[in-house]
């Protein structure tokens, strides 16, 4: 039986790694705590969620949620990144926080605060093995959080938008005078994040047929020790620190129940914080003394 | 930084201007609704329903001759809110009675409010076990999770459904939810001599349960009792469904929601569990849904179907015109405090009282007795099984 | 001959490799008036950093008043008679100017009780009466109740010198006085200093005004690419060949 | 008095007390996310006394200070060696530490909550935070208010003139758990119920959002935070959710537009602009 539970670990483990790169990316390249994400997640879904509802087709739907994620990602830029450039992350953070709020209070009066079924838009979206049973949905998250992670590295290493953005995670000041539009970059990064985000949201849906207006919270949470676990910056950390997280979420269940749950996993990030604040595999893209 | 104060003074006292003074002829009743908030999917249409039966009751010429007036607040679920909402009906409304609060949360601050204020209160869905016993003038019209599932097993043991091995899977941070995995059902399976294997716990606002299911896959089990609040349910349905687990999930009124089938979609069959309300019971029950429906569908909500909880606070409308019937309340705000207690007294020793859906009693502790209807999912609907009076 | 108000012995710094500072040794006698100059990056803000610890020396030792204080944490080296001021102004714009300067005597509040009277209430009595009084010797106390971060930039370089004066140093470090200032200022600045000077106050001071260390400093030391590599009075130094190669550069015979 | 209005007015005493426990750390530019932490350990603290042991309302206050400060200055050492987001980070895992234990530990009740026995009425709570109230706008008059100021502004320079940076910063770390606690203390005598689900990591946000909007540089911030906090709401009682959203607009709004918040010393006044934009050039 413990093969299923180590699938079912992987599983979970890959929707933290997904929220988790979104981010660590924004964290790693312009400096931006961004706390917002976990709404763009959850509003890719209850966009496509709504739609669907309505009858409107599945694909139209489904890219409608990538779209208002993609919107919400920008309002962000435009409302906080723009004025506060270059201030410290400490308004930033706070910034973002009050859109989570306001997000998720928007969607609980549109569309309602209890839990949506999401229509199983493919009769079975898993495979099985025997009676172990894998979530499709995951696995292309999965898939694609890998593939993300290495077509950003050879974006950031091999391409001239990747060393731009390295020169402006470096520092904006300077990235501004060597000519780099900076903000045209920034907003590139933020439409990227807003995309990737509300993709991972609809992935979740498909696979746990299930959407709700506080789906972000949980899951954001968990997604953010995922980062610090793996190393703030780094988009290896985001992926090894999901992981770790999802196995650890499952063992503790199996083994001491689901209310030791929290503390175990905060535990683990209060010690690494404290011992090693650059995380396991430390701030790659950037040092993080900085922040 | 003076003009901003005296501003937000000024906003002070226009908040509560808003409370209107009690006009002398009228019986006045709070009600204390969760509008916005956590519960706001199961509170939405409590209104349509408590408007139901004032109407009603000044229809057929109120209570001694006098009308009921409602003075409506919203809670938003908050704990906080429900204690301001008693002391603002008490001290502000002279209000005689409360209809709500809503949940177990609001009631564990606004009965002791309530007591202090000597003013009767009629919680609609708390369910926590023993929440009312130590407060004299908090009762709830809803009954403990041990009489339903109790009423389940029954209806299971009475139509020799399988139910040779159990397992418990019950939410963690949800003090009904947990009460029921640990003090209800334990007792209940060896009272009907079942045998009880694995107990899983999941939060109840995880959004994976697949390694539970795959605990509870391991055991084999006949029947799974469970203890949690309707999305929950729904999660673990699915889960099951999606790893294959053929079992019967036997629940409590937390899962008692007339869209569970719908909102299942295939997932949750032979899923039973206890409800104080049926729809398609008799004839006033059809004629009660039917009403309800037309407001709610007027008031553009998506639900039409009545939940138990909105009969629940149909039914404590009429309670209170019966208990104030009986005590021969005036409503002047000078012998209020005096009518309060006597309708106090009259809710102590409230005994079979007729209303829709079933009798009404109130027991010791504060809690209903009234029938309760067992009810499985076949296909996307509940299909009765019995009726059962605790 | 008492001992140096400050002294500086083989004292070395490099940042990853690059060595910023290198053997720089020397002594500033009691009372005394002392230029540090050179060209940009020669040095002179690190040799301020490191005596006021804002960073460890490599190597090397600095003693003031012959107590040995390299080793003493930067919080300490202030009760050490040390205070400065610095190139790019670094006050506390949303506090009052007498609060800025009220600071400069944080090294000399010990225990509770400091923090417990309430000095903005209390008009003109302790803490505020002292910070108006350094501002006075500077003729800066019609300042006094302004936000520090809406003055102009010459009368905020003047500030810092009261906050540093507040904490009672033997030896005030200036970095750049002058900078910022018109003819008219810079003259009245080193009068103010003249007349602290005469007090006792030892001054050591990184300028690029010529004029105004001449006016205001008895002796120079030339700092380039890190060490030293003249030290006297401006006129010895001027006919310095390697001082005026450092400046000017070699010429081309 | 009115009963609606007694009950704002305690829920306006708490939201005070709490966002000079937010205050506090922001003052020198720390966001502390374990404010809903400590507010439990001073809720359940408080209760426990007074149910258990007998003890008198304002010995239950005191104790929950106490408790508070003490497992501050415990988990103080390996919380503050980490700066900025990682300090939010740290805090935040704390508060969701201290919540779950307190969720998990029978002899409080775990998931059903602690009844409070002793009921405080609404004079304490409005003293308790008349008091805190009083002292806090005190120290802003004392040279406290300008390390903390100095802190925030520029470690370095601070540190040059003699503040202890790290002592100041653990002195600020546990008042700011001991004024959390007084705030849980109040909150449990008067609601006479607490459960563990309600010290949530947003209740420790929303309370930093109302105290910036309120503004982190003047002693009156918080005050004026928690009065558009509790009031504000109240005013749309009748808009249903959207009061929520008007609320987070507003926030972001005075994020964007006027980090410094409502009562801000600097940059104020007519040339404001002007100076800020000269602030930030800098």
């Amino acid at each position: 039986m413990h093969v299923q539970q180590i699938v079912n670990g992987l599983m979970l483990g890959s929707v933290y790694v997904f929220v988790g790169i979104a981010f660590t990316m924004i964290i790693g390249i312009i400096n931006f705590v961004n706390f917002s994400i976990p709404a763009l997640f959850m509003l890719g879904a209850m966009t496509a969620w709504a739609l669907l509802n309505v009858g409107v087709v599945a694909p139209l739907a489904l890219v409608a949620g990538l779209l208002v994620g993609i919107v919400a990602s920008m309002a962000v830029e435009q409302v906080l990144y723009k004025r506060l450039s270059g201030r410290d992350p400490v308004i930033s953070l706070i910034g973002s926080l009050a859109f989570l709020i306001l997000y998720e209070h928007l969607v609980i009066h549109i569309l309602g605060s209890d839990q949506q079924a999401f229509p199983a838009l493919l009769p079975d979206f898993n495979i099985r093995f025997g009676d172990i049973v894998v979530g499709l949905g995951q696995l292309c998250g999965f898939a694609i959080s890998i593939l993300l992670v290495f077509g950003l590295s050879y974006l950031l290493k091999h391409t001239p938008v990747g060393r731009n953005l390295r020169a402006i995670s470096e520092s904006t000041e300077t990235a501004t005078i060597l000519g780099i539009n900076v903000r045209r970059h920034v907003q590139m990064m933020f439409v990227a994040v807003g995309l990737f985000t509300a993709l991972g949201g609809l992935l979740f849906s498909l696979n746990y047929l299930q959407v709700s207006a506080l789906m972000g919270q949980e899951i954001g949470l968990k997604a953010i020790a995922a980062m610090i676990i793996g190393g703030v910056g780094s988009i290896w950390g985001a992926v090894v620190g999901g992981m770790l997280i999802g196995i650890l979420e499952v063992t503790t269940i199996g083994l001491f129940g689901a209310d030791t749950v929290d503390i175990v996993i905060y535990a683990l990030l209060l010690l690494l914080l404290v011992v090693r604040p650059s995380g396991i595999l430390g701030g790659a893209l950037q040092s993080t003394q900085r922040i | 930084m003076k003009h901003l104060v005296s501003g937000i003074a000024l906003t002070v006292l226009a908040a509560m201007a808003s409370t209107s003074p009690a006009s002398a002829e009228d019986l006045t009743l709070g009600f204390s609704i969760a509008k916005t908030g956590p519960f706001v999917s199961l509170t939405l249409t409590n209104e349509i329903a408590v408007d139901m039966a004032v109407e009603e009751i000044n229809a057929s010429g109120g209570v001694n001759g006098k009308k009921i007036r409602l003075i409506k607040f919203d809670t938003g679920g908050d704990p906080k809110q429900a204690s301001i909402a008693v002391s603002r009906f008490a001290k502000d409304d002279f209000a005689l009675g409360v209809i709500g609060p809503f949940s177990s949360s609001e009631c564990r601050v606004a009965f002791p409010a309530g007591e202090r204020l000597k003013i009767p209160q009629i919680a609609i869905a708390s369910a926590a076990p023993k929440l009312s016993e130590p407060f004299a003038y908090g009762f709830r019209n809803s009954i403990n999770e041990g009489a339903i599932i109790g009423s389940v097993m029954k209806a299971l043991k009475e139509k020799g459904l399988p139910a040779k091995t159990a397992a418990i899977a019950h939410a963690t941070d949800d003090v009904v939810s947990k009460a029921i995995g640990t003090k209800v059902l334990p007792p209940l399976f060896e009272q009907y001599g079942i045998e009880q294997k694995k107990t899983v716990t999941f939060q109840y606002k995880a959004f994976d349960v697949s390694t539970q299911v795959s605990q509870i896959k391991a055991e084999n089990v006949d029947i799974v009792g469970l203890g949690s609040p309707p999305e929950a349910a729904l999660k673990l349905a699915k889960e099951l469904q999606r790893q294959e687990v053929d079992v019967r999930l036997i629940a409590g009124t937390p899962a008692a929601d007339p869209d569970l089938p719908k909102r299942m979609d295939g997932a949750g069959q032979r899923m039973t569990i206890g409800a104080t309300f049926f729809g398609g019971y008799d004839e006033s029950t059809k004629s009660f849904s039917e009403a309800f429906a037309e407001r709610a569908k007027a008031a553009g909500i998506a639900r039409t179907e009545p939940n138990m909880y909105d009969v629940n606070a149909y039914q404590i409308a009429m309670i209170y015109a019966e208990v104030m019937r009986r005590a021969n309340v005036t409503g002047k705000q000078s012998e209020v405090a005096a009518e309060r207690v006597a309708i106090q007294a009259e809710l102590a020793k409230l005994k079979d009282f007729p209303t829709l859906a079933g009798e009404v009693t109130f027991n010791a502790d504060g809690d209903a007795l009234k029938p309760i209807y067992v009810m499985e999912i076949v296909g996307r609907k509940w299909e009765l099984l019995g009726v059962y009076n605790p | 001959m008492s001992a140096p108000a400050l002294e500086l012995a083989g004292v070395c710094k490099s940042f990853g490799g690059l060595s910023v500072v290198h053997d720089v040794s020397f002594s500033v006698a009691q009372g005394e008036r002392v230029a540090l100059i050179g060209p940009n990056g020669a040095g002179k803000t690190t040799v301020f950093n490191l005596i006021t610890g804002v960073y460890p020396v490599d190597a090397g030792r600095v003693t003031a008043s012959d107590r040995r204080i390299d080793e003493l944490p930067s919080r300490k080296r202030i009760e050490a008679g040390i205070a400065r001021t610095f190139q790019n102004i670094r006050l506390v714009p949303e506090l009052d100017v007498i609060d800025n300067v009220i600071l400069g005597e944080q090294s000399l509040c010990k225990g509770i009780r400091p923090y417990l009277a309430p000095i903005r209430w209390l008009g003109d009595s302790g803490a505020r009466a002292q910070a108006r009084s350094v501002l006075a010797e500077i003729d800066l106390q019609r300042f006094d109740r302004q936000k520090a971060g809406g003055l102009p930039y010459g009368i905020r370089k003047q500030i810092e010198i009261a906050r540093a004066l507040m904490a009672g140093p033997s030896i005030l470090l200036l970095d750049e006085p002058a900078a910022g200032l018109n003819a008219e200022e810079a003259a009245e600045l080193s009068r103010v200093l003249l007349k602290l000077s005469d007090a006792g106050l030892t001054l050591l001071i990184i300028e690029h005004d010529m004029h105004f260390v001449d006016q205001l400093c008895d002796h120079t030391i030339v700092l380039n690419f890190g060490r030293k590599i003249a030290e006297g009075t401006l006129a010895e130094i001027r006919r310095d060949p390697l001082v005026r190669e450092a400046y000017i550069g070699r010429s081309e015979h | 008095m009115t009963g609606y209005l007694e009950g704002i007015l305690v829920v306006l005493c708490i939201n005070a007390v709490l966002g000079y426990a937010a205050y506090l750390p922001l003052s020198i530019g720390q966001i502390n996310l374990g404010i809903a932490g400590f507010m439990a350990i001073g809720a359940y603290t408080s209760a426990i006394v007074t149910n258990e042991l007998g003890f008198p309302l304002i010995l239950g206050l005191f104790s929950a200070i106490a408790v508070a400060a003490v497992a501050a200055a415990l988990i103080a050492y390996p919380v503050l060696r980490t700066t900025g987001i990682y300090l939010a980070f740290a805090t935040f895992a704390l508060n969701e530490i201290v919540r779950s234990l307190f969720l998990n530990i029978e002899l409080v009740g775990g998931a059903a909550g602690y009844p409070v026995a002793v009921y405080s009425g609404i004079l304490f709570p409005a003293l308790v935070a008349a008091v805190v109230t009083l002292l806090m706008v005190y120290s802003g008059a004392t040279r406290a208010h300008i390390v903390l100021a100095s802190v925030r502004r520029d470690e370095a320079v601070s540190d040059l003139f003699g503040v202890n940076i790290r002592l100041v910063q653990l002195i600020v770390f546990v008042v700011s758990a001991g004024l959390a606690a007084a705030g849980g203390s109040l909150y449990a005598h008067y609601f006479s119920f607490i459960e563990a689900q309600h010290f949530t990591v947003f209740l420790s946000i929303t309370t930093i959002l109302y105290v910036v909007v309120g503004g982190t540089r003047s002693v009156w911030g918080p005050i004026v935070g928690a009065l558009i906090y509790t009031f504000l709401p109240e005013l749309l009682r009748d808009s249903g959710e959207w009061r929520f959203v008007i609320f987070s607009a507003l926030i972001i709004a005075f994020i964007a537009f006027r980090p410094e918040g409502i009562v801000a010393p600097w940059p104020s006044g007519p040339g404001s602009l002007v100076a800020r934009w000269v602030g930030r050039s800098r």
